[in-house]
């Protein structure tokens, strides 16, 4: 493993009453790259987002993020480590307004969410990089709105912002593009472009066009397994990937 | 778009062989009034889309035609018969069925028994072998808890499931969101299918590629009305029109 | 259908900037000088149990309707601070403070332990949980010797605070009492109004979400528990000198079961709410106690008007109305 | 001069059958039949719930003498209650006058120069129970007792008369309150082989541990139950079918006297049901009161209750009696069993006399109960 | 022959029999609570008060028409569980889509007003109800006497029990139920009467209670209050059995009823927390309750 890797699996395995659905994967990322994992539906794609992010237990396997073994930390800890996932179905908290969904995680960098004896107005000092955020992801008029009155392809921008704001030095994606209108999907993928320039991003995401315009690498997953692994000009002709996942029909 | 505008367009040949008329329809969550006025129609054995940007009434328009929003005003009409003030059972009884965009699948049912849950309402439906071959992983996971499934495994059982039923309009919101490639296409050809066999269907639609090659006709929602039609051979000439609207 | 506690929640999004909105200083001076006045036109006895209970209610609400953990074990704190704070009193002779003091504590201490096992899980089961400990901590005040059984410790010596005042003349321990119930519901409102109530809220609405931004919720849920029990340690602490005694009561189950009434009545999940259910529901107690069998009765049908009609509790449904968080 | 008695007992929960509404309404009775409106007596009666919970109840008793300046208050059905009102009574110099509570604490030692004990306790019933089930051959005793701590002083009065008789005790068994199944408890009593079971235990439990000894046919077995604190209303929900051949002691039972019968009657025909012990004494203890005040012309509990002690009581529920120092009221107590179905005659006749205990046995003797009062 | 901490194992024998026949109780009532929570996701907190009501039925049937304990078995369920769908259809209808709070807190409120009325009418001392002469009398079983209205009990909460689980967990009505637990709204799309179904179901869950309370009057007094502390022990046995879990409140309520038995034996004093130890224990270890499905 080398020093440009910044997130790798070994034998990664997730075992359900029997049913394998991830079972030894070895994946590694390369620090400031986007990656993109993709497969078939119940490859196992969110299962190893889950474990990565310890949301679920592995089986088996070890996780390493920066040359430190990771496997036994608490999915906070992880978070706090700068490895920030997004979830497949939406996730804001409903009740805030726009804004305050986007505090909430800068408040957490900034450390101060302990202090039961201040006053709230300490968390104005925020409001200016969370306009920007909101900004970034085209949500500046919604500031205000609950989040929860937000439709579906704004709540996962605004979970894009509220992402963004930990500022990680590594993000997970699961399909951050499902369900956005294309005109959402290039401010999305523009977005994730700009913020990917000294991150790192590890995303799910069965848009091929986002897939390959974004991606420098891919692996494919189907039944738990690598399939295969490299660009998406390599991928892409691999008979196997375009049999089980691509399809014949694509452009 | 007034009634006028719309027929025009739509091509008033006959009114009778319209299955399913929405005229005017107006529809609230609570206080906030979403739907101002929704009109469009759809053939026996057509497939229309409704297009819009995220928040235009899309999903909305689908559940009220259902019956599903309380508070709802204006008239839908299938094979005839008024259904506005009907609850959503008896319109379900009718012969519509309806496939939500948050899948709707049960985690206190299994996989089989999410399957087998809406009763059959007309003859004609699909056996369950017919499903299984359409989605493969459904059959391998038939004992599993419902919502243990994938994302995309969840949404095969959410449309297997309707399929069964009989129904002869399908009310498909955003069926192919969050699916492989290889399934889309599926799921494409089988609603090429279900046109041939006659079953009518209503889809809502981000992904304009998948739609653009199924429908009949496009109607463009927006802020809870119906704003433009586009007949299918149109839209090569009114791509302009659409990224207008859809940003496309 | 909803497992948590959200789908009532009058979680209001707040006005634009945070401290203490205007309208909140305004009824937190009515309330002050209403309640400097009162004991010169109420029984006094009757305006403290009401303060304990909406001091007991309003730290009650601190977890459910702002952690959004519905504990159906509340009567444990509550209880066993009284019974603490009177034997202090009793037969340790410490003056009233201190042995308040020493019911808070143990309330806390207990807070502790039991939060730091229940917190572990969710929803009902977190309620079936700190049901089972308060239900064991009933079962040690029947059978230990100290709490007097269902006798319960009587005729506690209400002392002299600071060795100054003699609580014996109610007036002085109705402003003791006061001054109590200020410090208390003004550390709660804190509490809510601060950054640490912010990731409260955020945890209540949508937990992974707040996980995977790298809280460790469990320790927001812990802390929160502590500082309700304590809170609510304090309130039964100061009833035990107030009515110079401590029962079995106060530790039962149908006590944890009042103070979600008292709670949901008011308006959960509001700052002012459990007040007001505190309020109604004792002075119902109070003015209904000769009605005999009919008190269940009337009880009863208020509970399900209530239910049927202001399902977000009497301020809950103001708040509404007045589309402000009150 | 006006007086105003608070009726304080439970209305809602376990006593409110042997208590309740039936005490205000013996309250009633003593004012028209002593005649106060005559007599410039302007008498107001105040009633309330104490829900058997002493914080309750003392509430009540506290805001009573502060807001609605009772001047007396009376039963109390519940020992704990009882205990915290007799506290407050003192505090605040008024009159307490106990017809429901049965612990003997009340002249022992939580005694109070404010506080008449007036129909019966603990002592007083497992005396008359014990002695008398001993003496007639029950000399093993196995106890079911109430996991409380009234139910633990039946139980410990009761030993203590059991063992001075001559009989011995073999065990016990302690259930919860308020249990609903006793078979165990009483396959294990029934399995200790001790003749005699003695159920320190009260109201529903009292009930339901008899019932279920019929059912398991503990009774046709051979040994005997003997319940120590048990009311007419207990033996009514029972059915004499069930509660025949009981042995217990009361302090009142209608078919006394003539002058019983007649009390009775008059009762009943405003409560619709014959009195019981403690709605008697109720009535007995407020006629006594307000012949008190009658007398001082005044309602300062001073005075009142010096001169109820220093006055004998005559009324047609217990006779001529007095008040000893302590306060503890001194009438006889009668030890009765229950008929059989086949020799009850009419709706409420449910005992036989077995034997009268005299007042100066029936209760603790003064010097024994730890009373400081007793000791000037 | 060896004895278990001092008691003869034919002592033992005799209360675990005892502990079943309580656990037969716990048994259906916590099937009647688990039915409606598991299918409504009302925590039926009237469930005690609905016992009493059965009791109650049995007696007024026995004491104004004559109707006795066999008429009684058959018609309070269906009596109570009428009164159940009237509450249904118009009071606790308008709580399905709010938190599990709001029906507690409705059908609570429900409890007392109950409660409070039986007591006004009949007082707390209890009424006799005797039991019918095929039930009166019982079986030398050597280690004890059995009555036989006692064994009855266990006979006729286990073919109840037994069916009830059948019912919904092996037929499509079942399916419905459940589904229409999670997400009426969808299964109302998909033409299915939910508000019927739930309607029925409640009563029926209601009917249960009633038939539990119908199987006491004979062995406990009909009491108003008979209930009353009851329901939480029943609900504490349906959460260790898992909420909703129609199995799990079955097989708990037996086996809870055993342990209780044997508390009673070893440490009396303890019988009424034993179930809030056990309750702790099993959810510290299984979050979900022995057989609930884990969140
Ligand atoms: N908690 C669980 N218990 C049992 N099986 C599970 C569980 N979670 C996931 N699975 C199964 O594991 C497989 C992989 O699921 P996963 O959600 O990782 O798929 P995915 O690759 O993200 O698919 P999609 O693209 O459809 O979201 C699926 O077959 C799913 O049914
Ligand atoms: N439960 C709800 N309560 C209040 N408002 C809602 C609710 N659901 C949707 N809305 C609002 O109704 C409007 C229409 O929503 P709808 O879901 O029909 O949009 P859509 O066209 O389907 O969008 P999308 O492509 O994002 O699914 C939006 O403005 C949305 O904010
Ligand atoms: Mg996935
Ligand atoms: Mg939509």
């Amino acid at each position: 493993m080398s020093d440009s890797t910044i997130l790798a699996a070994r034998n990664l395995t997730k075992e359900f009453r029997g049913f394998f659905a991830v079972s030894d994967v070895d994946l590694s990322v390369i620090r400031g790259s986007i990656h993109a994992l993709i497969g078939p539906n119940g490859a196992g794609k969110t299962t190893c987002f889950n474990l990565l992010t310890k949301f679920l237990s592995p089986t088996r396997g070890t996780i390493t993020y920066n040359g430190k073994d990771i496997t036994s930390y608490s999915p906070a800890d992880i978070a706090r480590l700068g490895l920030v996932r997004s979830f497949q179905i939406s996730a804001v908290f409903p009740n805030m307004t726009a804004m305050e969904n986007v505090r909430i995680a800068l408040q957490r960098a900034r450390g101060d969410s302990f202090d039961f004896w201040r006053s709230d107005k300490t968390l104005r000092q925020y409001d200016h990089r969370a306009e920007e955020l909101l900004h970034e992801v085209g949500l500046e008029q919604f500031a205000e709105t609950p989040a929860e009155e937000l439709s579906y392809g704004r709540k996962r921008a605004l979970e894009i912002a509220t992402t963004l704001a930990l500022d990680p030095e590594m993000l997970l994606l699961d399909e951050p593009m499902a369900g956005m209108t294309q005109e959402d999907i290039e401010r999305i993928s523009s977005l994730i472009r700009r913020v990917a320039k000294d991150r790192t991003v590890l995303m799910v995401e069965h848009n091929l066009s986002v897939v390959s315009d974004l991606s420098d690498r891919i692996t494919v997953l189907a039944r738990g397994q690598v399939l295969a692994e490299g660009t998406y000009d390599e991928v892409s002709k691999d008979e196997r990937v375009v049999e089980a996942y691509i399809g014949s029909g694509h452009d | 778009m007034t009634e006028a505008g719309l027929m025009e367009r739509t091509g008033d040949a006959a009114t009778a062989d319209m299955v399913l008329k929405v005229r005017d329809l107006h529809a609230w969550y609570g206080e906030s009034h979403v739907l101002h006025g929704i009109d469009f129609d759809v053939r026996e054995g057509e497939v229309v889309t409704l297009l819009g940007r995220n928040g235009a009434g899309k999903s909305t328009t689908l559940k009220t035609i259902m019956g599903i929003l309380a508070k709802r005003k204006g008239s839908v009409v299938y094979k005839g018969e008024e259904l506005i003030n009907q609850p959503s059972r008896q319109v379900a009884r009718r012969g519509i069925a309806f496939c939500p965009e948050e899948r709707g699948i049960f985690a206190s049912l299994t996989v089989e028994e999410n399957l087998y849950l809406p009763p059959q309402v007309s003859q004609g439906g699909w056996d369950v072998d017919r499903i299984f071959e359409l989605f493969p992983n459904l059959r391998e996971r038939l004992s599993s808890q419902g919502t243990k499934l994938s994302g995309g495994e969840q949404q095969m059982l959410a449309i297997g499931r309707i399929l069964r039923t009989g129904a002869r309009l399908l009310l498909l919101d955003e069926p192919t969101e969050g699916l492989a490639p290889v399934i889309v296409q599926q799921i494409g050809s089988t609603i090429a299918r279900l046109k041939q066999e006659g079953f009518t269907i209503v889809l809502v639609e981000q992904n304009f590629h998948f739609a653009a090659k199924l429908a009949d006709r496009h109607y463009i929602v927006d802020q809870g009305r119906v704003v433009d039609v586009i007949p299918g051979e149109e839209v090569e000439a009114r791509m302009e029109d659409l990224h207008a609207y859809l940003g496309v | 259908m909803a497992n948590q506690v959200e789908t009532i929640a009058t979680d209001l999004p707040r006005e634009k900037g945070a401290g203490m909105p205007r309208h909140h200083l305004i009824i937190f001076v009515v309330l002050a000088a209403a309640l400097l006045v009162a004991p010169f036109l109420l029984y006094p006895i009757f305006l403290m149990k009401v303060l304990c209970f909406a001091l007991f209610a309003s730290a009650f609400n601190l977890l459910l309707g702002y952690g959004g953990l519905l504990s159906f074990g509340h009567a444990a704190y509550f209880g066993m601070a009284s019974y603490v704070s009177a034997h202090a009193a009793k037969v340790w002779g410490l003056p009233p403070e201190l042995a308040i003091l020493c019911g808070t504590a143990i309330a806390a201490v207990l807070g502790l332990v039991f939060g730091a096992l229940a917190i572990r899980r969710q929803g009902i089961y977190f309620a079936m949980v700190t049901l089972a400990f308060a239900q064991m901590v009933y079962f040690f005040s029947l059978q230990a010797p100290f709490t007097g059984g269902e006798d319960g410790i009587q005729a506690v010596p209400r002392g002299t605070l600071f060795g100054l005042f003699n609580l014996a003349d109610p007036e002085t321990l109705y402003f003791f009492v006061l001054a109590i119930f200020f410090f208390g519901i003004l550390i709660i409102y804190r509490i809510i109004h601060s950054p640490f109530g912010q990731v409260l809220k955020a945890i209540r609405q949508n937990e992974p979400r707040a996980v995977s931004l790298g809280y460790r919720v469990n320790q927001y849920k812990l802390a929160v528990f502590v500082l309700s029990a304590a809170l609510s340690g304090l309130a039964g602490a100061t009833k035990a000198i107030v009515f110079q005694l401590a029962s079995l009561t106060d530790v039962y189950w149908a006590m944890s079961g009042e103070v979600v009434l008292m709670t949901l009545l008011g308006g959960m999940g509001t700052v002012f709410g459990p007040m007001v259910g505190a309020t109604i529901i004792v002075t119902m107690q109070n003015y209904l106690a000769t009605l005999g069998d009919w008190v269940t009765i009337i009880q009863g049908l208020i509970f399900v008007v209530a239910v049927l009609l202001f399902r977000e509790g009497v301020v809950g449904v103001l708040a509404k109305r007045f589309r402000k968080p009150l | 001069v006006d007086v105003t008695i608070g009726v304080l007992n439970d209305r809602s929960g376990l006593y409110a059958d042997l208590a309740g509404e039936g005490s205000v309404v013996a309250t009633r009775m003593a004012i028209e039949d002593f005649d106060a409106e005559s007599k410039d007596i302007n008498v107001e009666v105040l009633s309330a719930d104490h829900q058997n919970k002493p914080d309750v109840g003392s509430n009540i008793a506290r805001q009573w003498i502060d807001t609605e300046s009772v001047d007396v208050i009376v039963d109390v059905p519940t020992s704990s209650v009882a205990l915290a009102v007799n506290e407050v009574v003192r505090e605040k110099d008024k009159i307490f006058l106990a017809s429901g509570p049965a612990t003997s604490d009340l002249t022992g030692k939580a005694c109070s120069p404010n506080t008449i004990h007036w129909t019966y306790d603990t002592y007083s019933l497992a005396n008359g129970t014990g002695k008398a089930m001993v003496q007639e051959g029950g000399d093993s005793w196995f106890f079911v007792t109430a996991d409380y701590a009234f139910g633990h002083a039946l139980e410990r009065d009761t030993q203590a008369v059991v063992e001075e008789a001559g009989g011995k005790v073999l065990g016990n068994v302690r259930h919860p309150l308020s249990s609903s199944d006793f078979s165990s408890f009483l396959l294990q009593a029934q399995a200790s082989g001790a003749k005699v079971i003695g159920l320190a235990n009260a109201g529903g439990d009292t009930i339901n541990s008899i019932k279920q000894a019929a059912e398991f046919g503990i009774v046709q077995a051979g040994q005997s139950l003997a319940g120590l604190l048990i009311f007419s209303t207990d033996v009514a929900a029972l059915g004499l079918e069930t509660a025949q051949g009981l042995v217990l002691t009361n302090a009142f039972f209608a078919d006394r006297n003539e002058d019983t019968k007649a009390f009775a009657e008059r009762f009943k025909e405003r409560h619709g049901k014959n009195p019981t012990m403690v709605q008697a004494g109720v009535y007995s203890s407020v006629l006594h009161y307000l012949k008190g005040v009658e007398a001082t012309g005044s309602d300062e509990a001073s005075k009142v209750m010096e001169w109820m002690k220093a006055n004998p009581s005559n009324d047609p529920i217990f006779g001529e009696a007095s008040v000893r120092k302590d306060g503890r009221h001194m009438h006889d107590m009668y030890l009765l069993k229950v008929k059989s179905p086949d020799a009850a005659q009419g709706e409420e006749d449910y005992f036989e006399l077995l034997a009268t205990i005299p007042a100066e046995e029936a209760f603790r003797p003064i010097e024994d109960g730890e009373c400081e009062m007793a000791k000037q | 022959m060896f004895e278990l901490i001092g008691i003869p194992p034919q002592a033992l024998f005799g209360q675990l029999l005892l502990g079943l026949i309580n656990g037969a109780f716990y048994a259906v009532l916590s099937l009647g609570l688990a039915v409606i929570f598991g299918l409504l996701n009302i925590i039926n907190f009237t469930h005690g008060a609905q016992y009493m009501l059965g009791a109650f039925v049995a007696w007024m049937l026995l004491n104004y028409l004559g109707l006795g304990y066999w008429w009684a078995l058959l018609l309070a369920p269906v009596i109570v569980g009428i009164t159940g769908v009237i509450l249904e259809r118009t009071l606790i209808r308008r709580l399905y889509h709010l938190d599990h709070l709001y029906g507690l807190l409705l059908t609570f409120g429900l409890a007392l007003i109950f409660t409070g009325v039986f007591k006004q009418l009949y007082g707390v001392s209890g009424l006799p109800y005797r039991a019918p002469e095929l039930l009166s009398g019982g079986y030398n079983l050597g280690f004890m006497y059995l009555p036989n209205s006692r064994a009855f009990v266990i006979l006729a909460s286990v073919v109840v029990c037994f069916g009830t689980w059948f019912m919904i967990e092996k037929t499509k009505l079942g399916a419905y139920l459940r589904a229409a637990t999670e997400n009426p709204t969808l299964v109302s799309a998909f033409g299915i009467n939910v508000p019927l179904l739930i309607t029925l179901t409640y009563g029926f869950g209601v009917g249960l209670a009633a038939f539990a309370g119908v199987l006491a009057a004979p062995i406990y007094s009909v009491n108003p209050i008979m209930g009353e502390n009851l329901i939480i022990v029943v609900f504490a046995v349906v959460v260790i059995g898992g909420m909703g879990s129609i199995l799990g409140s079955i097989l708990t309520g037996f086996g809870l009823g055993l342990v209780e038995g044997l508390t009673r034996v070893f440490y009396p004093e303890g019988s009424a927390v034993v179930v809030f130890v056990i309750m702790a224990l099993v959810l510290l270890v299984k979050p979900a309750g022995l057989f609930g499905r884990e969140i």
